[in-house]
């Protein structure tokens, strides 16, 4: 039943999330049990962290098995791939769990926070679920439950119709995903005869080139729906922004990250790699969304839906480290194809860390300031000191400036491009490097949409009187968001500390690489830089002396009004327009009365910045099975005659197909 | 001599009750007799467990396969029996339409059912399943309204039509026999019948006839998709109790014949022909009824639309036929029977609250009838296939026997049919659980007896997602067999 | 050989002629009335063949089915329908939805079609051909009976013929089945058709008319 | 040894900064028939602003202050990685040009910050515009390296300058033609000088870099002139020492160095005039053909990519 060291800390681990808390929380509501089961969860995330990280030295081996339970095999196995997301999992939950505390009895009546607090540890328990399972099933049943859970975290906070359309979307997409998923799984079935872990991998080998195109084919579209890539990123936008900031951390956070989790585990271990034309589609898939998603945050003013799209930016990047360690998997450069991978899985861990602090950030503006539309924000950092810094912190990381943790792993993609160029296969000669200017314009529209997003909704003078009342959220959320920046910041300048430990894991997925030598290189000189940047800004502070106040300079006028203020959208405005094909907004103007179109009563301009996705793509398919089944509807006429006529019409083919058979 | 009982019990109840001119006198004798039933049921499910099969006569047998059909019929009519003594008293005392007609026709039914899976004559099981379609015929029209009476005419027409054409195929699978050399009496005995197949399948003509009359026969019984119009309308326009009975147990029966006759047949001339049209049927019928689910207005025609598209999962089980095959077939007619109870009471639940059945009438019960959009949500989980509940178990098994033999057509159309019905399903339920209730729609509360059908039926979908209890285990395993 | 062996060889290899003809003038017949006194002749014939099988093969039980066959399907039935008619006081005329002339193109096709049919499993069978063509195109018209005709009546007419015609290929080819089957069948039949009878009068309380083709409320 | 060379060429690199800066403004002047203030004015300018006082607008938050030291010790960081007249760099075996390049994002980044902080239109104006810009440049700025990275096959500067070093002069290859023209159409982005935006103007609609710093005065606004001045230096000295390092010396010998030092003022001086006669010459771009300008800078780099495979072979 539990095997190995981590097994007990790991059975506890699940049966805290998944049976004790939701219990006691739907038993009672007295404050006290909530508390308890605040408690249980974090103690619960740390157990977990302890696993993962012990998990990473041991020996592979099955840790629980509850096979004999449940009807089909059932069992959770932490090898390294597993104990770095499980550390992600934990690590992320525990600050968020924090966050969450105060968060949930601000926003929530009584009976509402049980129910979110009982689906929080479900939400986490699917998670864990997900990266550590073993056996098909298991991952199967996580998966369905990680979406079901999620949406019902969503549908809690609120009922309105575009609400309900929003998690329709997301609920439909991430079935269709999960059908593919499936299909993934199945598809080992004739060659593995049972869908555990360790017979699929063993049938990975022997499984015809056509099966492992459909498979690779369908893991990426399945785990691309989840993960937002971009023409499945329908959902993302809609879905994150709607949720609980807590909730949203953890589905922006750790729940994407589930997905990269599953096509690494599919394309690398199953199936250990393929022809290079995997790499290409996946380096295509990654830099799209890359440069869409940055551009699409850019047009952006409500924080939630900026942070969402950088979502599906920085899976962007995650995927061009996929592929390119795909192309070099196929060019037979295992050390480069090492590179690559532990630049993605390190991108993978950052983002999961800065995307968090961020929508923390977000949730704690929203309870300071009941409003994360940028245009009412302004001046927050003064007001909010520990959030602002914790969220500069933040952004610095995501653009991935030096010192920050998004620095190391876009820096590792980066040479791993360059790497590219050593290759013999021409064509990957070529487009690698030139992937190094594309994940540079990403890196820049990244930079400037936060300074845009820091700068609007921090700095400056506040342009609504909620954001000018604003007062800084409570201990346990501050802390919350400081643990995670200290994280951030603490990978940034010692990367050395995490690379190893990923090299190792990296060596076991693709056999014959060894440690690459960048990553001893950048995890060499990023304390020195850290240390010539600080010293000599240090240096330079020393000339500050006196600080005397001065209205800011308004070309003579009396005062600046807050008004006077770049807002976000003017912000955007230039980079909008330069890149104004992609945006495409359709604008419309309306003059009242309309008779009269030179003494107009009132004028309004609507713009919608982003191309709908919905309407080009997605509304064609659903109208067609639409149609349809209104077709076949109508084969329902009522008339007894024709129900008759219809038996006997199928009696008389069954006969004809009979009569021919034979 | 114990198989005669649980048929004596419904027969001799039904004339007990017709008596009981008060209500409720009637309510609670019919839960008495409904609790003798299940003894009985469960004794006899018991004696084969022990004794692997039990012979009365030439014409009650019971054996593992039936055994299981008659626990299901136990369970779902035990449920529908509680559900249905709270359903009654807001029904008028009519001629016909009183509670102890009611009863009477139910337990008329159920005997009809119990004899249906303890048959061990091919023609005794015709006769029975001919007694299903009357004794339910006037349940279906029991309200006497316009619709009723439209839909039991359907009902009745179209379902002896079916029945006759099973009846020309048990013919031809008599003659084949007797042709074969059996004697008479031994020619329409399943057990003899299933010894001599390999002799009778020397002139498989006229055993392919014979099975292609009785899948359409019985599958009009079934609802396969062809033969299917009837199911909608009977299932909308029958009381809720009865609604239930027809979809969770009635389909279940019709299946359990038509597994019997694959099991000869495929016997006497090799599975393929058989597997071959049960895969045609259960694509078919999953399909088109998939497709149709997303343009329904009424509730309980959705879920008679699903219980279709359900019948074409198990008959894909059936038709793959492999160990998983089958395993995945008997368990999902077992879950989609108890699922789709579940969603017939609160859909009565919510027809009696809030008035109509029409979909885009009923908006935001979840905040005026909590419990039911609580049972109603957990039906539409578990209806469509979702994991923490059983139906994900059995379909998850069909799915895998299905890549086992590598039949990719079969399995994208299924998972793709399975995206749409959950589109389907959301979109619907969505509309009418969420929103604001309109305003005259008062609170409501379960009263115990819906409280008691909604939670058993409920919680044995979650048990049953989580872990097959061993004895419910071994019972399926004796059913493969029996099929094997 | 006497006399009676000579009928009885005789009514077998003949009489499918006469259940030819009945099924013909079914397909024209206007009012209700005389399509029960068909359907009564037919199942006359039917008698007949039944007893004359059962004198050629020696089978008791077969005399029971055939003496049975004729108490129900000769003499009560008809009765019964008149009694309906009468009762539901309803326009006699049978509304058809094709025309006399197409129901004889159809009939005719449908007795081809059951030749065909029948020649291919006719030499398996090894049962005189004319006779099984008979009790299949009894089916086929008894099947086309209900789909065309919109009258409630009507279609429970169709059931019968579409009954006789499982009947008589059941008796032919294997000279019937167990009596307590036989028996359930029959008894089957007749709750089958006291049913149709109670909804039937259903129908015309609710609904005025007894045109089953306006029963349109239920669709989609 | 040549630690303290580096160090040497690191001081002398911040150092020099301002210096540069007045020579160029001494050589338009000249250029524009003008006298113009001497070359050693933005010395002095620099010590009249840090004696001052700091003036900081009441709304604005600790960031105000904190852009300054941010941005001046992230540009003097850079300044370690290019080697002048030593053929290595303090950090230049270690770190590569991504370091670089990022640094200096770094920088902008809290500049931007900076600006928007202060809480009035011109710093919003400067800050949107100069992210509209730096975020265009970066492509062709990284591509530009890239192309000399994978001709010499090193990551390093460093190790890019020793290899070009032991290339012979005179078989120029068309890859670091491209790279060239690519990179100094950079510089003049990122520097902020005349085709992009004036570095002398004080016309609010105009200017970029100046918009920004319209807030800051005493000695912010000085850290800030001389990290500029200091990224100018850092670009001229990149240019030179990635496309003509020729006469740098690897052995630290008193002759060498003079003969270093002199060859590396000579070829700066050539930079210098190039520089002052374009800012003479050309106009200010729209700000709306900016992007095309840098769209050029990103094709020309493309194309020097493309070419490095078939120069290689």
């Amino acid at each position: 039943m539990l095997t190995g060291s981590i097994g007990a800390p790991f059975a506890f681990l699940l049966a805290v999330l998944g049976i004790v808390v939701p219990l006691l929380l739907i038993a009672s509501r007295a404050k006290s049990v909530q508390r308890l089961a605040i408690a249980l969860i974090l103690a619960a995330s740390f157990a977990g962290c302890l696993v993962a990280v012990f998990g990473f030295r041991r020996q592979p081996g099955t840790v629980v098995d509850l096979s004999r339970a449940t009807p089909f095999p059932f069992s959770f196995d932490v090898d390294r791939l597993s104990a770095l997301f499980l550390l992600l999992v934990c690590s992320v939950a525990i600050p968020v769990t924090m966050f969450a505390a105060p968060y949930f009895d601000r926003h929530y009546s009584e009976q509402r926070r049980n129910w979110t607090w009982a689906f929080f540890s479900l939400f986490l328990l699917s998670m864990i679920v997900v990266v550590t399972a073993s056996t098909g099933f298991a991952f199967l049943a996580g998966w369905e439950l990680m979406t079901l859970v999620s949406a019902g975290l969503i549908l809690i906070e609120g009922e309105s119709a575009e609400r309900r359309h929003n998690v329709f979307i997301y609920l439909l997409m991430m079935h269709a995903g999960a059908a593919a998923v499936a299909a993934c799984f199945f598809l080992f079935l004739p060659f593995s005869h049972s869908l555990d872990f360790g017979a699929i991998r063993a049938a990975g080998a022997i499984v015809p080139p056509g099966i492992r195109t459909a498979v690779f084919l369908l893991a990426f579209v399945g785990f691309g729906a989840k993960a937002g890539i971009i023409p499945l990123h329908l959902w993302l936008p809609r879905a994150h922004p709607i949720a609980p900031s807590p909730v949203s951390a953890l589905m922006s956070g750790v729940m994407l990250k589930t997905a990269v989790y599953g096509f690494v585990r599919f394309s690398f271990d199953f199936l250990g790699g393929g022809p290079a034309w995997w790499g290409y589609v996946v380096l295509l898939a990654g830099a799209v969304s890359g440069l869409l998603g940055v551009l699409y945050a850019i047009g952006e003013h409500d924080l939630k839906r900026l942070l969402a799209y950088h979502s599906v930016e920085n899976i962007g990047i995650i995927y061009l480290g996929l592929g390119t360690s795909l192309i070099f998997l196929a060019c037979h450069a295992p050390l480069l194809a090492a590179l690559a991978l532990i630049a993605a899985l390190l991108h993978t861990f950052n983002h999961a860390l800065f995307k968090s602090l961020l929508f923390l950030g977000a949730g704690a503006i929203s309870s300071a300031t009941a409003t994360v539309d940028l245009e009412d924000l302004g001046g927050l950092q003064s007001r909010m000191p520990v959030t602002g810094t914790a969220f500069l912190i933040a952004c610095c990381s995501i653009v991935g400036l030096p010192l920050f943790n998004g620095f190391i792993s876009e820096w590792l993609t980066f040479r791993s491009f360059l790497a590219g160029s050593a290759l013999t296969n021409a064509k990957a000669q070529i487009v690698l490097p030139l992937m190094v200017g594309v994940l540079a314009l990403i890196g820049g529209l990244a930079a400037a949409c936060f300074v845009k997003a820091f700068g609007v909704a921090f700095l400056g003078r506040p342009r609504s009187t909620e954001a000018e009342h604003a007062v800084e959220v409570p201990l346990p959320m501050r802390s919350g968001m400081a643990l995670l920046a200290a994280a951030c910041l603490f990978i940034g300048i010692l990367p050395g500390l995490f690379l190893r430990p990923l090299a190792s894991l990296v060596q076991g997925l693709i056999p014959g690489a060894g440690v690459p030598e960048e990553t001893l290189s950048i995890a060499r000189i990023m304390p020195w830089i850290a240390v010539i940047v600080l010293g000599t800004g240090a240096f330079a502070a020393l000339f500050k002396r006196r600080k005397r106040m001065a209205r800011t300079w308004a070309c003579g006028l009396p005062g600046l009004s807050t008004r006077m203020q770049y807002t976000s959208t003017v912000f955007s405005k230039p980079i909008r327009f330069v890149f104004a094909r992609i945006y495409r907004p359709d604008r419309t103007v309306e003059r009242l009365p309309v008779d009269q179109p030179y003494f107009p009563a009132s004028i309004s301009y609507r713009s919608v910045r982003t191309t709908s996705y919905e309407r080009a793509l997605y509304r064609p398919f659903v109208d067609l099975i639409v149609s349809l089944a209104h077709r076949l509807r109508r084969l329902q006429t009522g008339n007894i005659q024709v129900y008759l006529l219809y038996i006997f019409l199928a009696l008389v083919s069954l006969l004809a197909f009979l009569r021919f058979q034979r | 001599m114990l198989l005669l009982l649980p048929i004596a019990i419904p027969v001799l109840g039904a004339g007990l009750i017709l008596c009981f001119r008060n209500p409720r006198v009637a309510t609670r004798a019919a839960l008495l007799l409904g609790a003798l039933e299940i003894g009985a049921l469960g004794a006899v499910v018991w004696q084969v467990h022990v004794r692997s099969e039990l012979q009365q006569g030439r014409y009650l047998r019971a054996d593992g396969l039936s055994s299981f059909f008659l626990m299901g019929i136990a369970f779902i009519s035990g449920l529908v029996l509680v559900y249905a003594s709270g359903y009654l008293r807001h029904m008028g005392e009519g001629r016909f339409s009183s509670p102890r007609w009611f009863y009477a026709l139910v337990f008329l039914f159920l005997f009809t059912m119990i004899s249906v899976c303890l048959s061990a004559n091919l023609g005794f099981l015709w006769i029975m399943m001919e007694g299903t379609t009357l004794a339910s015929a006037l349940l279906v029209g029991f309200y006497n309204t316009e619709g009723a009476v439209e839909a039991g005419w359907k009902y009745l027409v179209v379902c002896t039509v079916g029945i006759a054409f099973a009846l020309f195929g048990t013919i031809v699978l008599y003659l084949a026999a007797v042709k074969a050399g059996m004697s008479p009496a031994a020619a329409l005995d399943w057990v003899s019948l299933m010894d001599a197949a390999p002799r009778i399948g020397l002139d498989p003509h006229l055993v392919k006839l014979a099975f292609v009359f009785v899948i359409v026969g019985y599958g009009t019984k079934v609802g396969f998709v062809p033969m299917h119009s009837w199911l909608p309308d009977a299932h909308a326009e029958a009381p809720t109790p009865i609604s239930a009975l027809l979809s969770a147990v009635l389909l279940n029966c019709a299946m359990y014949a038509v597994m019997r006759y694959d099991a000869i047949v495929s016997r006497a001339v090799g599975p393929a022909f058989p597997h071959t049209l049960l895969l045609i049927f259960g694509v078919v019928s999953m399909v088109v009824a998939g497709l149709l689910i997303l343009v329904q207005r009424n509730l309980k025609r959705l879920m008679a639309y699903s219980s279709i598209e359900h019948m074409g999962i198990i008959a894909i089980g059936l038709g793959l036929g492999g160990p998983l095959g089958l395993f995945g077939a008997l368990l999902h007619a077992f879950n989609h029977s108890v699922a789709k109870s579940l969603l017939f009471f609160s859909a009565g639940n919510v027809r009696h609250h809030v008035g109509t059945l029409r979909m885009d009438g009923i908006q935001g019960i979840s905040r005026t009838m909590p419990q039911t959009s609580a049972a109603l949500l957990v039906g539409g989980l578990a209806i469509v296939g979702l994991p923490p509940f059983s139906l994900f178990i059995s379909e998850f098994a069909i799915l895998s026997e299905a890549f086992t033999q590598a039949r990719y057509f079969v399995v994208i159309l299924f998972l793709v049919i399975l995206s749409v019905v959950f589109g389907g399903f959301a979109f619907h339920f969505f509309r009418m659980l969420c929103g604001e209730p309109d305003r005259h729609v008062e609170n409501s509360r379960l009263i115990p007896s819906e409280y008691i059908a909604m939670g058993i039926a409920g919680l044995s979908l979650l048990f049953f997602g989580a872990r097959i209890p061993y004895l419910f285990g071994l019972l399926l395993h004796e059913a493969m067999a029996v099929l094997q | 050989m006497g006399l009676v062996g000579i009928a009885t060889e005789k009514i077998l290899s003949s009489f499918s002629v006469f259940l030819f003809l009945s099924i013909l003038l079914l397909a024209v017949a206007r009012r209700i009335s005389t399509s029960v006194l068909l359907f009564s002749l037919q199942s006359a014939v039917i008698t007949a063949e039944v007893l004359a099988t059962a004198y050629q093969e020696k089978l008791a039980g077969v005399y029971v089915v055939g003496l049975l066959v004729f108490a129900i399907k000769v003499v009560a039935i008809p009765r019964a329908f008149f009694l309906l008619t009468k009762r539901l006081k309803t326009v006699r005329d049978v509304k058809a939805s094709t025309t006399p002339t197409q129901s004889v193109f159809i009939t005719v096709a449908m007795i081809y079609l059951s030749y065909a049919a029948v020649h291919s499993y006719g030499q398996a069978v090894h049962v005189p051909d004319d006779a099984l063509a008979a009790a299949v195109s009894l089916i086929l018209t008894g099947a086309f009976l209900m789909v065309s005709r919109k009258k409630a009546l009507m279609q429970v007419l169709g059931l019968l013929v579409l009954e006789n015609g499982i009947f008589l290929a059941a008796l032919l080819t294997t000279f019937g089945m167990p009596l307590v089957i036989e028996i359930g069948i029959f008894f089957d039949i007749l709750m089958g058709l006291l049913l149709m009878g109670i909804f039937t009068f259903r129908i015309s309380d609710t609904f005025e008319h007894l045109d089953v083709s306006k029963l349109r409320k239920l669709r989609g | 040894m040549n630690i303290t060379a580096d160090i040497l060429q690191v001081l002398a690199l911040i150092l020099g900064a301002p210096l540069v800066r007045g020579i160029i403004a001494r050589m338009k002047a000249v250029l524009q028939r003008r006298r113009g203030a001497s070359i050693w004015r933005p010395y002095a300018e620099l010590f009249k602003l840090l004696r001052k006082e700091d003036l900081v607008p009441p709304t604005s938050s600790a960031v105000f202050r904190l852009a300054p030291i941010v941005l001046f010790g992230a540009t003097a960081c850079t300044a370690a990685f290019v080697p002048l007249v030593h053929a290595s760099a303090l950090l230049g075996s270690y770190g590569d040009f991504f370091l670089l390049v990022y640094l200096l994002a770094l920088g902008r980044f809290f500049l931007s910050l900076g600006a928007l902080d202060g809480g009035s239109a011109f710093g919003g104006m400067g800050a949107s515009r100069e992210a509209l810009v730096s975020s265009l440049a970066e492509a062709p700025f990284l591509l530009g390296l890239v192309a000399l990275a994978i001709s010499a096959s090193r990551a390093d500067i460093a190790g890019i300058v020793a290899w070009t070093l032991g290339q012979n002069i005179f078989n120029i290859s068309v890859v670091h033609i491209l790279a060239f023209t690519s990179l100094a159409m950079v510089a003049l982005a990122e520097t902020g000088r005349m085709p992009v935006d004036n570095p002398a103007t004080h016309l609010e609609l105009t200017m970029i870099h100046e918009g920004m710093v319209l807030e800051y005065s005493g000695p912010s606004l000085a850290l800030i002139e001389w990290a500029s001045a200091i990224k100018l230096h850092v670009m001229l000295a990149l240019l030179i020492a990635l496309f003509c390092p020729w006469g740098m010396v690897s052995t630290w010998s008193g002759l060498g160095i003079t003969l270093a030092v002199l060859l590396y003022c000579a070829k700066a001086a050539v930079l210098m005039i190039l520089l002052s006669v374009i800012e003479s010459a050309v106009a200010k771009l729209r700000m709306y053909l900016v992007p095309d300008f840098l769209g050029v800078a990103s094709a020309v780099s493309a194309l020097a990519v493309i070419f490095t495979m078939w120069v290689r072979r």
